[in-house]
């Protein structure tokens, strides 16, 4: 009678562990916007910054939320619009426009061409709002180029349009069910719909809005290597359910994608560690280039996280650090990247991270590695896995990952030169105007990160003209 | 010229800064400093173990005036300032050969 | 032989991924409290109340779960004391007082007032810890308000006093099963047990505590924005669990409660966001403002957070973000408002927002949103829903609901006063003196909490006197 | 068709709930260390020693993944080595060396000598994944002891070293079903393989690095004390999974694991700040003071945390927090104590702090928590609990919790005696040289953690040579 | 030997002192102070309530110069930190007695 | 009565206050300045770039005292404040003209 096998309160289709395991991910990977990148980027600014910067992402993750809701989640996630014929690009390129109004659209067994082998075990709102954290973490991430000088009620506009426009559309190629994932092209968990495509867009929207001011990028100190800590720690931890979660079910492979992404980062954080000791001009260890190392792990291994072994996680690891680690020390001073102001480096960390790591699945996958599985105790239909050169000695993944990257980043550059273009025209220009910009914080928001009083304690009236001063 | 300095306690700059205006003083400077004297500093205890700050917050005021006007400043600092328990601290006056007001490259009284 | 079918560890009515949902929602809202609020309102107040803010957030969390395990768990869902009629108010307003000491009361499976409906698929430590963490925040809540003269060790009794006479009735009276859950009203996660009730306790502790310094009022300056980045997104987060834990298993209606958490908290930060930059005064967006905002939504959503469909929870944080708004800025400086000195405004954050949450259950819950159900593939007894005057055409819920609001308003302000009256008589005053308020921290604690050493290095004793002084 | 219970992605040994829970668990306890203990232990030092803290915690937490992954963990939960004759010592003192590099040794079934009970419900990933996090924190918690001095190459090759041959060891001793395993001592979380053990390493470290400069040691003022809260926040909260996890299935014992811990902690801070207010020299509550005891109701309650019953808790707390408050404030002041510099405490909070838990085990273990069970409605083989001598009135217990925490000072104390010999060889010395001990960070990283401009905006030329200077 | 004392605006400094060393100024003194004069403040919301902050933040340099250099250093500040907008600030001439280098114990103009 | 001013390292607070208290001297007032001179300055880098800091960390210790001691608090600066190597610092002696102690409103030599 009290059994829980049969006093279920949830309907069959239904897995508590699976759904459990899907809301903690999604609530992993939500504190990697709030507080994670916050504080890690507000620590990265110059003082002057740090309100307009964690004001600029809190609301780019509540605008996210809001369009997810109204239409985003069902253009990415929802069944695919068929502009064209079957097969064709035009058939497979867009969900449809749809809010998520009702109270079956939340409760609902979820249907998507995210994951087609085997029934979600959660309903739709689980599946939405699992990927509204992975949405609204894209636009918070390219705003680390475009922090110090972009306007704030440029950016209320940029986040909806930008996640319309070139989130929904590159998700749902690849993820949706659309035209590269139909074609093989895989991304596990977002190294191209998500990093590649803050890089591109990192890139292009730091040309739009141009530099920052010259006395901004002279003196541009981090404020805070605490907050960053703060930040970067709940970023690493955070992955597990960035990467743990894509499976979508709480089995091997999710345990599988976890331990390899902690073991890439550790790779990617030891690599810049040893580059800046003994490659750098200073032969220091430092502790911004450690947390650059581990975030070109956490990236690099996003797109392969449940499809390499725990030798190609260590790989993967060492290679996209080693060349982010050159990017960012050598290519920075080549045109175009020395002449456009990429304030925290999204191009490098991102961008480049993510396109290495989308390759080297078509490198080190490894087959043995199920995804989903019939063979041996496997109920459910169908089997997944990825090979990559390495173990199928075929260049088919790679070009199929080549071909997926090249459109991401082409479409995302596209789509970002005309949603700031738009934007530009709708606010009358993308910057703060210069004497706003000498002051930062406090001309735009009349706030600061640490206010303090004058001196002491300055008081209105004198204080024998208070009644009540005793 | 004249330069008055006044080493007071930090809670009480609004009131000097107002007194100060009534003798038609419009500018001043400020700076933190910290102040031994008779007042003795306080304890703070981390982890178990007790440290003395010896050094007691207090602000440095600076005031360039002209010479006739200086004893009424003084006397409106030393009214504003204090509180009659220890640690009210010191005034005192230096004399300036040149001032500049940098702006406008005016110089002695006009500079004021 | 391996399966996990057949090798079970745990009891037939425990199902560990219920449990583990149920756990990890815990301790999601546990991280609201330590180190989310500890931060928050250590950001908010002035800097020499930081290190007394802390410690007393601390404190009040361990304090309640002693309480807690000697006598509040059974006193708020333990069986009902039964000290009238069947029915009647006497007969459900109070558990039983009884400590949670035997391995039995902490491994035995679960079983409360709080869900008669369906058998817990967990043991009592589970519930027990559940509940707890939301017995602990409501305390800390209502601190915001106290902060800056309250004397500690006044809040060294106010707590344990408290939870047993206020929370354990009212949570007793609403959520153990007790006189008014019998009536039909309903409180999803705790709009009201929590955020109505820590609301009254705030404006009725800052009245019997009297206002801070005039000179603290004046300067009120926050001390530390980006620590009140760190707090609010784990409270954002955290919520999560807060009200994703309230159905007690993680079925469709967790994941609904977590998705439209996050939709009300997106709408309320907004809407803050909107106001203050066209409405207010400066015209300006500020980052303490969305905060505001945010926490509103995060309120609001709390009494129908698996009640309401996606729509609603738009509404909600629409609503409530505005009603606060408006309170805050106007409702302010009227009486009896402009005469409490509520240091962190929490009478309006959590009291107005709750209580605007608690009624909106009454207009918009939607009888399609299933908590637990038998219909389709549903295999457990009972269905829960609740429908609101726009679906069921009825105000009989919203009715309710106002009666409750009423009680909870009363009792705890009544509670409040007494618990107050009781302490400050104990303790000799629940002010620290007025030369102790000047100090701060140094004088309460001997400590601060950003300590420098006067300047540079400074010595005991002259350097050359010391042995190792090279 | 769409039956979750038919349709099934993962192995029949593997259920998704236990999974789950023992992936979140882990995650919680990598968050003690990233951010936890980088910004607890980067607050508690000074100013200038905050980014070397940082960074050498981070590089520690990645250092021993790559230890684990290619030999570590097959070395402490792989299949012991059996040197000697089945029973002795030598047959159970080490598993096998051998990396985890194939899609088997990671998506395969756990087996371990650390459950034979029952077997895993989930992969060995989880498992060395979940057992990584807990090797990573031991380290990490024993630079407390060495911070403000330590080189930071030498930290570089202790890590792996002390892993290998100190962490390895006693883990499979006590945990992977080793020697004093199979003699019946037990340790529910690692008091003694963590804790204990970290104690002693940071007592023998501290003595082989030798003092910080006498200057810091007079002037050891924590630098931030906000920091301190955000990272005991999570250690607290975090310590769901560090106990909780340890079952290693999502049951009743979990459950009252967590409840316990959280007990035990809050009975841990209370009675520390009950001893300042009422018998310290100042007699005044201080929130570094209630940190401590914190971590001692923590560290006390990890050997017992699924063993004891509430009551057992609660004297586990307040013991453990008392001795530890005495041994703070007296046993320092005696040698061999007061002439070695443990920078943080380390040998008090969890030496001493483990010790006494351990030994508690002995005592209050109630035979009536059931870890595992047969007993009514389990269905699995074995049944597992413990008796300390308040139930089963015999020393046998006690006496297997002694002989285990010799082992574990000697072998610890002899382990990083060796280890640090090596390193001093190795990098000429364990000390960074004098005049890089005075200036800490910005000699050592060229960083420092709240970097600022001179003052302004100091500019490399004059402005008006610079082109784009309007 | 002179002081003079010169209260600028904070991102002047840098170019300040590139001017002073032209003039042959070895070394100076910098501190963080603020100034309140013709400027007024700004204002600073926080949770909706306004503070008015009256004070600006200005650097003040020190420098020791012998008396012939004075009035060319005083001209080379005043060029170098001249803005021309209200704020620039003030420089000031004060006699000093004794100068010593504490390294050296050196006295008067070899001091510097 | 005159002004000692001294700029020295920081970590020398603490024996300068010891050893003027020997002269007699009953109070002083301390700032935080930076200061530029031989020393030169350091590097720091943050993400691979490279930044200069022209200044290093000092302390201005001001001291009013009468005439008759300055001589003795000078050496007694200098003796403490002395490390023989660069950025030791400058000690430096002004005329004043009037000084009040505050909390009494005494002038001259009482007021000290
Ligand atoms: N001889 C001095 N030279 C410079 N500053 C002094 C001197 N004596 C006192 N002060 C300053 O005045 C402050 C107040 O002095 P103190 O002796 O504490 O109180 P009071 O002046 O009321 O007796 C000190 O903190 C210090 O800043
Ligand atoms: N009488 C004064 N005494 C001391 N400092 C002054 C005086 N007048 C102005 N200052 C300093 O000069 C700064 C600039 O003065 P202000 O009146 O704002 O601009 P401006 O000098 O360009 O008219 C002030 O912030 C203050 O630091
Ligand atoms: N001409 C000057 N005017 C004002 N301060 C000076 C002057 N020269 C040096 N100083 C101060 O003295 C400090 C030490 O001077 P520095 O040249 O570095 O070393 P040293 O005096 O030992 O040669 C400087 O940092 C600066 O604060």
């Amino acid at each position: 009678m009290l059994d829980a096998a049969t006093n279920i309160p949830y309907p069959s289709w239904l897995n508590p562990g699976d759904n459990t395991w899907q809301l903690v991910a999604a609530t992993l990977v939500g504190l990697m916007s709030l507080p994670g990148l916050a504080v890690l980027y507000g620590g990265l600014v110059r003082k002057k910054w740090i309100v307009n910067t964690m004001l600029m992402t809190f609301s780019a993750f509540s605008l996210t939320l809001i369009v997810w809701m109204l239409w985003g989640y069902n253009m990415a996630f929802g069944p695919l619009s068929h502009f064209g014929s079957t097969g064709s690009f035009w058939s497979g390129f867009i969900g449809h426009f749809e809010p998520l109004a009702t109270a079956s659209s939340e409760q609902g067994q979820a249907v998507s061409g995210a994951n087609t082998l085997i029934p979600f075990h959660f309903p739709t709102a689980t599946l939405a709002y699992f990927q509204f954290v992975f949405a609204a973490i894209t636009p918070i991430l390219f705003l680390g180029a475009l922090v110090g000088r972009l306007k704030f009620k440029a950016w209320l506009l940029i986040v909806p349009l930008w996640i319309s426009m070139v989130y929904c559309v590159n998700a749902a190629l690849l993820w949706g069910g659309g035209f590269f994932a139909q074609k093989g092209a895989v991304d596990y968990s977002g190294g191209y719909v998500i990093h590649l495509s803050a890089g591109v867009a990192a890139f292009v929207g730091a040309w739009m809005v141009g530099p920052r001011r010259w006395q901004d990028r002279e003196n541009a100190f981090p404020s805070n290597l605490m907050m960053v800590a703060v930040g970067a720690g709940i970023l690493w931890l955070g992955w597990n359910g960035f990467n743990g979660g894509d499976p979508f079910y709480a089995g091997a492979d999710a345990a599988a994608a976890v331990l390899n992404t902690n073991v890439a980062t550790a790779a990617g954080l030891l690599t810049w560690l040893f580059w800046d000791m003994f490659v750098s001009k200073q032969k220091k260890p430092t502790f911004l280039g450690a947390i650059n190392g581990m975030i070109c792990g956490l990236v690099a291994i996003t797109p392969s996280a449940g499809w390499v072994n725990g030798v190609g996680a260590i790989v993967v690891g060492v290679v996209a650090s080693s060349i982010v680690w050159i990017a960012w020390n050598y290519v920075s001073k080549l045109r175009p990247f020395s002449k456009i102001d990429d304030a925290l480096g999204v191009v490098y960390t991102h961008g480049f991270a993510g396109l290495t790591g989308g390759l080297l699945v078509g490198i080190l996958a490894d087959p043995s590695m199920v995804e989903y599985g019939v063979k041996g105790p496997y109920k459910g239909a169908g089997n997944f896995h990825v090979a990559g050169w390495f173990y199928g000695h075929s260049f088919h993944q790679l070009w199929e990952q080549f071909l997926a990257a090249v459109w991401i980043i082409c479409w995302t550059a596209f789509g970002t030169f005309v949603v700031f273009t738009v934007v530009k025209f709708l606010v009358g220009g993308l910057r703060e105007d210069e004497e706003t910009l000498r002051e930062g914080d406090i001309a735009i928001h009349e706030e600061e990160a640490f206010p303090e009083p004058t001196f002491g304690e300055p008081v209105l009236t004198p204080s024998h003209t208070h009644t009540d001063n005793v | 010229m004249k330069l008055v300095t006044a080493v007071v306690k930090p809670f009480k700059l609004d009131e000097v800064k107002e007194a100060v205006k009534v003798v038609g003083i419009t500018g001043l400077t400020v700076s933190q400093v910290r102040g031994f004297g008779r007042t003795g500093g306080h304890i703070e205890v981390f982890r178990g173990k007790e440290y003395t700050f010896d050094f007691v917050d207090k602000l440095q005021i600076e005031i360039i005036c002209t010479d006739e006007i200086v004893e009424d400043l003084l006397e409106a600092i030393v009214a504003a300032a204090r509180t009659d328990t220890v640690g009210d601290g010191m005034a005192w006056v230096t004399d300036i050969e040149h001032v500049v007001r940098i702006r406008t490259n005016e110089r002695g009284p006009q500079a004021l």
